[in-house]
This record gives structure tokens, C-alpha cells and sequence, in this order.
């Protein structure tokens, strides 16, 4: 992986910890390079939403979080799960659609889920995942904790009633969340400055009096900065935080989209700024990385995605007799 | 002690938040104007902001709140106006609070409560009075509940409450002035099965709502005439308690659904389907349905209440599928 | 009625047209007054909201506005049907029930409509009202024509998703919408500041882009004045304007509300600033008023709801096998 | 000349922006992106983008849009990428645009037209795969059409668009690349009557959408073993052609309902119902409903399609009906 060039002044974060920052987004995009190639050899079926290229935001705000506190994404969320520890073979199974997958094989793609790092989706409903993280982070004032809910969404979903709503509510009741707005230009085939008459995500958090800042999504540092400084805002009581996360997604929305309504030079340009090549880069240029490093990275990577789909491969399905469970609970309390 | 349907909620709401801290109240004008329909009156002084959460006019957000609470650990009872309103939050209701449980693989469960006034009668007019609690039944993953007797709206909402999943509670708003006796050590109320107000042999009255007081009424009137009718509280809209209606059915041979929503796949095409494939060879003639006409409610009392099921309808549908079938 | 002494400037306007205004302004209090009497009386029934403190408001706006142009009102709308010159006959007699009420007894005090005015109700769903006149905003751009849609709606409704969407949607189309918020302080019994975290309705706008000003609602002048140049503004194709006419209701918000909510001395406050009373006075400071014309101007208005009650009583029930009609239209294209 | 669903759909827009400048499409990327399921594709350069008009995320706004450009004069064609999405909008579409005529007297009615994507079988799960029309059925002051067939797709948009009142077009997705023979000439179709498909003695099967296909499959395997299945396409699901499905069942005394919705207060439940009051004597037994199955769609192929009504359902439940009852 040729690194492009970047002016390298001393990193912020220890050797370790960078490498852990670049070995996750490899793993997001490897992860997801499989699950296409596997989309294709229809292992994996229904809506597919790749993360490639947004890795960084997934990486740098989930490293800000702390394990009591709780995540909401979108149906495109395969990295944020990864990023939030949950294992590649339970997500991969998933969307094999397998009982071993996370969800059980009843969700898929868009809508993984985990308990144990409360990764509370995976909503496909675009915005509908904002009112749930008020929610979660109402029930943590109340119960007096300092846990945090964090909520993953698009700058599409900024134009739904249902951000203003939430942004609203939290403000007004002071309540730790942190809106991570990913803002990659397009929502589907629409550009950002075709759905909003205010494209600057931090104007818009104004109109609720809810802080904000913007930051570069392609650089993993300066999200994982920001996450942290938003983080410790949010935890300390200050209530919500919009973050603007400016990245761009370099593959289709889904997979079915023949992409008309950009042009394959402005997805060059992007890829320039690629966050895994930049970031890698940047550790060759300040010597805490050569090649035979980032092999090592791509190989233990490469493995544990060999792994998950071997996971997947190896699952069962659920007996279809078992279809009803889950509508209602089986216990009560 | 006699009380009022309203009293008997509040007094549920208040016992809900003595017992559970995780309990707490959250809706528009819930606080400080005591509720639009008094229910949570005095609540707020007794129990603080905290628990008592007046709502911006955010429907859909202070609903997804409710079920991100729920997940959260907490039991919270969202309060919405009345169920015209709840068409804003429907796509929490339906995409969220309906299918966590089965999307997660059985993870995560939402002990959500939703209470809202619903029906007619107060000329409320096209945008205020609908019945729309058996439309909302169709939905996989919630359930629905609509107490009519004091002792239900005592006592259903602490079993709402101690549900796992998320529990919609209907409450018809001409009832909450409504007087009747309460026991003092009345409690819970199980919300499975639905309940046999009048025993009878001739005809069974399967309703619901305010409509189980017009076919009360309706059964003592056709009690004069010799004809019994037994009269079911369905109580659970959903999941509808199949075994008491299908076994009234089974001894009456004869029945007729009263129902405010609009008629056309409503609650009470739900039950005469079922009664289609598990009694049809018990019946002595055609299952009848009385329901509201399908318009948009009109404002004009006498038009209102010639949409709205009556007593005389009850009475007249009664003695027709009693006298044409005798 | 004893006139507050106010220093009276030299009028922004003529004799005739102060007097206009000050007329309309009585009819609405007059005609709301006697619904209340006869809301006791139970010949009106259902909800109904008064506008009483609020007249300068709908009279202001309202005299901008052409008779081409479109309005959408809430459920409090009375003064807003009034101003915009529906006759007051059929209005008592909707609030009656009756068949020769402006929506034939189906809609009720909360449902006034008039094809002839373009009317369009009357909305009950709170904040319902804002993308249908964005909608029919849009209709008029799309037909080339100079037309405007004005929606009326309380500050209450700002928090509503249909508020967020409709701001954009009409910004983002650059369409001809006067935004109307009537600011009483107060949705039903929640206090602006415990609803939205920006109690500033022009910083929301600046969310959105929007043009926005916000004006004394007690003054007729000061609201005619703005409404005037925003709809000039609008109507010359700059795209929508939010108006913020900062008011008061000095009744309770229906004929159920205890008050529990509000001290009666900020109510006694806000009386001292009586849009009718203030403007009669600075017209008797002007000398263009004296006691025996402003007798005058109650006794015509005393006269027409006199009439409006004789017409309504004199109104018919529409018959009840008619129930059915109006759910689809007779005639077919 | 042969056709797919899509294209058929496509060409009835071109059609209806063509002869009318009042009709427009707005909804979320019908033009740049080509329509989500590419319905719209190459409208946006023909027709440019003040008639193809790309919406914002606003499911409410631009719905409400499409019901305020419709009283203002214009005959907008909103789309809803799908069903489930629409919930965000059923605030607008069921307390304005079904109940603005009844509310203004007859004054302003709202010549709308929406159309949306719906059903399951493409592994979407619990939040896209839903068959929400016959829910949507149950409100007055709307009418409910599902073009199954390449002459639907094509000719019920244009009658939609000279309806004077809201229309909702619901278009199974998994129709989409379905491809039939279309007459050159094919243009507007009535949305007042359903359709017999195949006629039949023995038993009648009542169904719409994608599940028409399944049961002229089913049909034709039943016609091997001699079960004659005369096969009616509802077409309209607001207001229901109770004349043509009655009459069938006059014929046939047995019936079986195929409903892609679910089961508790669906579609086939009125149908039941309306079976039950107007052609009980005409019975030889109890009509059968197959529907999904009450769960949120589950993802897993296997699950989905268990949960779906299928070929082999309709087949072994037909059976049984013309069997038992023989
Ligand atoms: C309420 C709703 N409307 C429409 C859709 C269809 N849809 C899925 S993703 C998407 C685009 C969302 O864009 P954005 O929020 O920017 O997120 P991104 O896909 O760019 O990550 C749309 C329109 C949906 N899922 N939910
Ligand atoms: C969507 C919705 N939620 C709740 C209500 C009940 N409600 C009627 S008026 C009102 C207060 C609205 O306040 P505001 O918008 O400020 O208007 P105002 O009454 O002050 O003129 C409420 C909560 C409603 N009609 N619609
Ligand atoms: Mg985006
Ligand atoms: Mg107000």
C-alpha cells in the first residue's frame, strides 16, 4: 500500500494506540470488501450499505466512548459495530442470516445489534434511531449515571421532523448525548445542498442552542480529538453535543445504486483523502510504521476476516418453526 | 368507595410511581395544566418534573424517547393527547417499539407504556375523535388494552406496566367523568382474558370501550322483550382472548360485535373472520357488526351521534338476528 | 371604554383605515364574546378557543394579504376568519352545527373554511397545517402566478417535525409562504421556555435561512406594517418569511382550562396592553376618535353579531341521512 | 410488445406529465437517482426539475406539499420510496387529506395521488418489508388501489389523477421486473371493480397484489387434480367491489382469502366479514384467510419466505376447503 505523502509533525497518540486506530478501520475495510464480494456470491442478500471510506468517523468517536455507554447507529453500521468491539463473526453471520449471527439471522445487515456493548442498532429508518438515543440518555440522568448515549446518523437525516424534534428535547432537557452526524454530501443520490438550505451541520445545532463543531471525518485523530472533547462535555453534565463528521462514502449507497448523480472524479479527489492510506501514511512518514508492520496488520486482519465468514459458513439456520419467537417476550418479570 | 374512571387512572399512575423509581410520566401538558383531560391532575406537586415530564409538541420525539427509556432500564407511561395525535409518532410505534425485540433476536424488550384518549361523542369534529385502537391491534409486537370499568382503569395499567413489551392503553374519553364502586384493596387486573358483564342465551354482545355501557344498556332493554343477550368485555384488543368469545358464541349460536371504529378492517372484521373459521358451524345466522359510520367525524351532534353506535341500533340488530334466526 | 393615555405620533395611516382596523378588531372581540356566552349556553359545544387578546394579529397580517392569496389557520381561528371576510352569520352558524354554517356544520369552531376567500381551515392538528401551505405555495409558483399562502400557527407548533420540514422545504424551493407565529407564550399550559431551548422564533428561522422579523402583536400598526413588508418581500419571488407576532391570550386556551398554569397578575399585565383598547386610545389621543364614534363602531358591531346569532339560530340541521356525504367527492372529473 | 412492471409504471407517469401540466412528481430521489426502484429513471431529463422534483428527507413535508399543491390546483404524484416510511407521513395523509372535503362541507377536495413501494420477499427485514395497504384500507375519505398486472401498472395512474379525491397507489416491489404483454393502445383502466382472473366452479380465490400470481399458480396446480379455483384480483382495496367477490362465492360456496398483510384486522378479515353478512347461506363451509405471518419481517430468507403466503399454503388450504366441505 503505497502511502501518499503527508507532512508528518509528531503524532498526539502513543505508537500503540495508533496502530489499534489503523488495524480497526483495516479491519472495517477488509470486513466490508468480503461482505461485497459476498453480496455478489449472494451469501449475503437484502440492503447492503458499504462504510468504505467513512471509517475513520465510526473509529475515532467510538474510541471516545466508554463500555457503560450506549450506541445508536444506521443501516450502515457494520463499522460501528466493529469499531464497538462486537466480534466480526456474529456480524458477518448476521448477514448470512444465521442463528449465530448477532440479531439471530432476524435483522441482516441493517440491523445488527449486541447487548453486551449496548449497540442498540442497526435502525433503518432514517432519523428514527435520534428520538431512541433522547431516550437512553434520559434514563441515564434519571438513574443518576454518567453513561452517555451516542447516535450515529447521516446529514440526511437532518431534514426529518425527527432530528429537530430530538434535538430539541435533549437541550432542553439537558440530556448526555452525543449527535454524531456523519455528513457525507448525499444522502442516496440527493447532495446535501439539494435536501438543506443550511449545509453547515453547526448552524444548524444553533437553532437549538445545542453545541457543535465540525471536523475533518478523514482524519482519525482529529475524530477521535473532537469525539473526546465532545465526550467529556456531554458526560460532565454540559448536556448534548452535535459533532459534524465530514467524510465522504467511496462506494455506491447500496448496491443497487448506479451512482448517476456524481461524478467519478469527485470520488477520486475523495479517495485521495482516504483515511486508511493518509493515516498510514502518515506513521511510515513519522517511522512508527513500515511495510512489513502494516503486512502484519493486513495479515491478522485478512485472518479475522477468514475467520468471521468461517463463522458464517460454519452457522445453522433457525428451525423456521421457530418464526413467531420474538414478537412478544417469552418471560415477563 | 365510588370514584370516576379519572380518578381511578390517576390513582393507578400515582401507586405506579410510589412503587417503582424507574416509573415516571412523560407527556404534553401532563404537569403543570394537569393533563388535557385532569387525569395527572395534582401529580406534579406530588411527585416533581423529574417524573412528571411536561413534553414539548414533539410527538414522535418524546415517543422514541419513551422506548429509548425503556431500553434504557426505566418504565415509562408516555401520555399522548388522544390518538388523532399518535398518527405523528406511528412510525416510533410501528418501526421501533413493534419490532426491537424481534430485530435484536430477542435482545433488547421494550416495557414501554402508552396511554391516549380516544372516540367520539364531544363533537371533537374529523380531527379529534376517532377510534382507532382496533386499527392500531393489526400491529405484530405491541399489545392493546382499553379499559372501560373502573376497576380495569384501576388496574390495568400496573399489569401494563409489568409487561415486557410495549402495552398501548386506549382510554374513551366519555368515560373518564363516569362513577362507579371501587374496592378499596382493588389492584392489577390481568389484561389476557376478555370478561362477561351479563350472562345470556340468546344472542352474544362482543364490544369493548364506551361501547360496553350502550350494549349494557341495550341488554337490559331486549332482556324486557325476552331476549338475553350476553354481553363481552373484550378488554385486549390485542392479542384478542379468542376462547371467551368463540365459547359465548358456541352456547348463543348468535352474535353481534359493537365497535366505535370505522367498519371496514376494523377489530370487529377481525372477530367475525374468526368466528368464520372456528364457529361457523355453531351459528345460527350471520355474525352482525355495529360500528361507526365511515366518514371523518362530523362536528353537528346529530350527526355525530347517528355515526356513533347507539342503543336503539344495538337493540334493533339484536332482535333482527334473534327473531330472523329464532 | 376608558382609553390607556399612549403617546400618540402622527398616524403611519388614514382615518378611514385605523377606523377599519379598530372595527374588525372589536367585531372579532364582540363576536367572541357572545360565543362564549353562548358556549355557556350549550348552543355551541366541542372545543372552542378564543382569540381575545390577540386581534391585532390576524387583523394585521390579514391586511396584507390579497384576496388571490391563500390562508391556513389553526384551531383558534375566529379572528383570522373573521378578518379575512367571511361573514360572520356563517360562522356562528358553523359553531351551531348547522347546514348553513361555512362548512356546512361539519367542521365546528375549529374548522372554519371558505372556498370563496381560499380559506383552507381551520386546522386542529397542531403545526398540520405548515406543509400544506408550503404545498400550496408551491402550486402557485408552479402556476406562475403572484399568490402567496400564509399560515397562521402558535409558537407551540415550532417544535413539531412538520415545523423543521416545512422551514426547509420552502426555504430549499425559495416558495411564497408568510410564516405566522402567533407567540402567546403559551401552548395550552406549557410555557415557551419549558418547550424550546431558542424562544427566539427569528434565530430558529436563521436555521433555516429564512427571512424572519419579529413584531409587537399588541399593535395593529406595528403588525399591518411588517406583514406588509414581508409579504411584498415574498410576493416578489425572495422566498418565504417567518413573522413572530408576539402576543397574548387573555382567556383561558379553551373552555376547559383551569389556568393553572399562569398567574392571573401576568395576565392583568398583559391586559394593560389590550390591542383594541391601546389602539382606540391612541386614536382618541389623535383626536380621530372621540367616545360617540367609538359608540358608534361597537353599536355596528354590536348589530352584525346580533345578526350572526339570529342567523345561525335561524339555521337548519342538515338532514341525518346525509352523514355519508363529503367522505368522496359527487362529481368526478 | 413485452414490458416489465417498471417500465409499464414509468410510462404511465411520462403519459400523465405529458397531457397535464398540472401533474408533477416529487418524493425523495425520483430524479437524479432515478427512483429507488428506478421507477422514474430518465423522467428528470425529460421533463426537468421543476416537474421531477427531488425531496429532502421530509416524509411529512413534502406529503403535506403534495395535499396543499392539490387544493391549490395541481395534480401532484407523490412517491413514497416505501410503505414503512410512510408512517412518518400518516399524520398528513389521515387528518388532512382523507378528511379535508368532510371537514370543509364539500368545499375543498385534494385530487392527490401517492404512490409507494410495498410487501416483502426481498430479505429487507422489519423496518422495509411490510404490506401496509390493507391497513391503510380502513380509512374513509381515501381510496386503496394494488396494480398486480403490466395493464394496472400502466393504466390505474391516470384514473387515480382524474379522481377528484386522494388516491393511494400501492406497488408490490417484488413486481417490479415482472414482464408481460402490454397492447400498444393500453391506457387508463378503472379502479371501481376487481377482476376474475380464471374462472372457476369449486372454490373462489380472493386476493391482490403479488399474491395474485401465487394463486393463479396455485390454480393451476389445483386444475391438475381437478380443484377448479376461479381466481379474482381485487385491484382496489378502498372501497372493496363487494359485488364481484359475492357473486363469485354465489357460484362457488367455498372461499379462500390470500392477504400478503398480516393477519389480525387485515384486508381478508373484511372480506371475511362481508362474506359473513351477505352470503352466510351461500357457505358450504367457513372462508379461509392465508396472510403473513404476525411477526416483524424477519431478515433470514428461509424465515421470510416462511412467514410469506406461498404457492404450496394456498394449494394444501384450498384442498382442504373444496375437500371437507366437498
Ligand atoms: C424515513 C426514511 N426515508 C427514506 C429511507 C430510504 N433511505 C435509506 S438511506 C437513505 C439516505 C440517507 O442518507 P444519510 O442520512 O445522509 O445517510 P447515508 O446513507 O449517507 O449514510 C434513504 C433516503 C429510509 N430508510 N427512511
Ligand atoms: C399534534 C397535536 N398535539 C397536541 C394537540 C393538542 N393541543 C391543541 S392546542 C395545543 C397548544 C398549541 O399551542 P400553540 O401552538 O402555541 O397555539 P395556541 O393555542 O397558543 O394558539 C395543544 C397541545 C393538537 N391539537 N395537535
Ligand atoms: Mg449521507
Ligand atoms: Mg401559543
Amino acid at each position: 500500500m503505497k502511502p501518499v505523502s503527508s507532512r508528518g509533525t509528531r503524532l498526539p497518540v502513543g505508537r500503540e494506540h495508533a496502530l489499534h486506530l489503523l488495524r480497526t478501520m483495516l479491519l472495517i475495510r477488509r470486513f466490508e470488501e468480503k461482505s461485497a464480494e459476498l453480496y455478489s456470491a449472494m451469501k449475503i442478500r437484502g440492503f447492503l450499505h458499504l462504510y468504505i471510506g467513512e471509517e475513520a468517523v465510526a473509529v475515532g468517536v467510538t474510541e471516545a466512548l466508554e463500555p457503560q455507554d450506549a450506541v445508536v447507529a444506521t443501516y450502515r453500521e457494520h463499522g460501528h459495530a466493529l469499531a464497538r468491539g462486537i466480534a466480526a463473526g456474529p456480524i458477518m453471520a448476521e448477514m448470512y442470516g444465521k442463528q449465530e449471527g448477532c440479531s439471530r439471522g432476524r435483522g441482516g445487515s441493517m440491523h445488527i445489534f449486541d447487548a453486551k456493548t449496548r449497540f442498540y442498532g442497526g435502525n433503518a429508518i432514517v432519523g428514527g434511531g435520534l428520538p431512541l438515543a433522547v431516550g437512553l440518555a434520559l434514563a441515564e440522568k434519571m438513574r443518576g449515571t454518567n453513561a452517555v448515549a451516542c447516535c450515529f446518523f447521516g446529514e440526511g437525516a437532518v431534514a426529518e421532523g425527527e432530528f429537530h424534534e430530538s434535538m430539541n428535547l435533549a437541550q432542553l432537557w439537558n440530556l448526555p448525548v452525543l449527535f454524531a452526524c456523519e455528513n457525507n454530501l448525499y444522502a442516496m443520490g440527493t447532495a446535501l445542498a439539494l435536501s438543506e438550505t443550511v449545509t453547515d451541520m453547526t448552524r444548524k445545532a444553533a437553532g437549538y442552542d445545542v453545541r457543535a463543531e465540525a471536523v475533518d471525518g478523514m482524519d482519525v485523530l482529529a475524530v477521535e480529538a473532537a469525539a473526546k472533547k465532545a465526550v467529556a462535555m456531554v458526560r460532565a453534565g454540559n448536556g448534548p453535543f452535535l459533532l459534524e463528521l465530514r467524510t465522504y462514502r467511496f462506494r455506491a449507497h447500496s448496491m443497487f445504486d448506479p451512482e448517476l448523480y456524481r461524478k467519478k472524479e469527485e470520488v477520486e479527489e475523495w479517495k485521495k483523502r482516504d483515511p486508511i492510506v493518509t493515516f498510514a501514511g502518515r506513521l511510515e512518514d513519522e517511522e512508527l510504521l513500515d511495510d512489513k508492520g502494516l503486512q502484519g496488520i493486513e495479515t491478522s486482519v485478512g485472518a479475522e476476516v477468514t475467520e468471521a465468514v468461517a463463522f458464517a459458513e460454519a452457522g445453522t439456520w433457525e428451525p423456521s418453526d421457530q418464526l413467531e419467537r420474538f414478537v412478544y417476550s417469552d418471560r415477563r418479570e | 368507595m365510588e370514584v370516576t374512571y379519572r380518578e381511578a387512572m390517576r390513582e393507578a399512575i400515582r401507586e405506579a410511581l410510589q412503587k417503582d423509581d424507574r416509573v415516571f410520566l412523560m407527556g404534553e401538558d401532563v404537569g403543570r395544566y394537569g393533563g388535557c383531560f385532569a387525569v395527572s391532575k395534582g401529580l406534579l406537586e406530588e411527585f416533581g418534573p423529574e417524573r412528571i415530564r411536561d413534553t414539548p409538541l414533539s410527538e414522535a420525539a418524546f415517543v422514541g424517547a419513551g422506548i429509548g427509556a425503556a431500553l434504557g432500564g426505566m418504565r415509562p407511561i408516555v401520555e399522548i393527547m388522544t390518538v388523532n395525535f399518535s398518527l405523528l409518532a406511528l412510525d416510533q410505534i410501528v418501526n421501533n417499539a413493534a419490532t426491537y425485540l424481534h430485530m435484536s433476536g430477542g435482545q433488547f424488550h421494550v416495557p414501554l407504556v402508552i396511554r391516549m384518549a380516544t372516540g367520539g361523542g364531544k363533537q371533537l369534529a374529523a380531527q379529534h375523535s376517532h377510534s382507532l385502537e382496533g386499527w392500531y391491534a393489526h400491529i405484530p409486537g405491541i399489545k392493546i388494552v382499553t379499559p372501560a370499568t373502573i376497576e380495569d382503569a384501576r388496574g390495568m395499567l400496573a399489569t401494563a406496566l409489568a409487561d415486557p413489551d410495549p402495552v398501548l392503553i386506549f382510554e374513551n374519553s366519555t368515560l373518564y367523568n363516569r362513577k362507579g364502586q371501587l374496592a378499596p384493596e382493588a389492584g392489577a387486573v390481568d389484561i389476557e382474558r376478555a370478561r362477561v358483564h351479563r350472562a345470556g342465551r340468546d344472542v352474544s354482545l362482543l364490544t369493548y370501550g364506551a361501547s360496553l355501557f350502550k350494549s349494557l344498556d341495550a341488554a337490559a332493554a331486549l332482556a324486557e322483550e325476552g331476549i338475553e343477550a350476553e354481553v363481552i368485555d373484550l378488554r385486549t384488543l390485542r392479542p384478542l382472548d379468542d376462547e371467551t368469545f368463540i365459547g359465548s358464541v358456541t352456547r348463543t349460536h348468535r352474535a353481534v360485535i359493537v365497535d366505535e371504529g370505522w367498519r371496514s378492517g376494523s377489530i370487529s372484521a377481525e372477530i367475525s373472520a374468526r368466528l368464520m373459521e372456528k364457529a361457523f358451524y355453531e351459528l345460527d345466522g350471520p355474525v352482525e357488526r355495529i360500528c361507526s359510520a365511515e366518514v371523518p367525524m362530523p362536528y353537528a351532534s346529530h350527526l355525530e351521534q347517528a355515526a356513533l353506535p347507539n342503543v336503539e341500533r344495538i337493540v334493533s340488530t339484536v332482535r333482527n338476528v334473534v327473531r330472523t334466526h329464532g
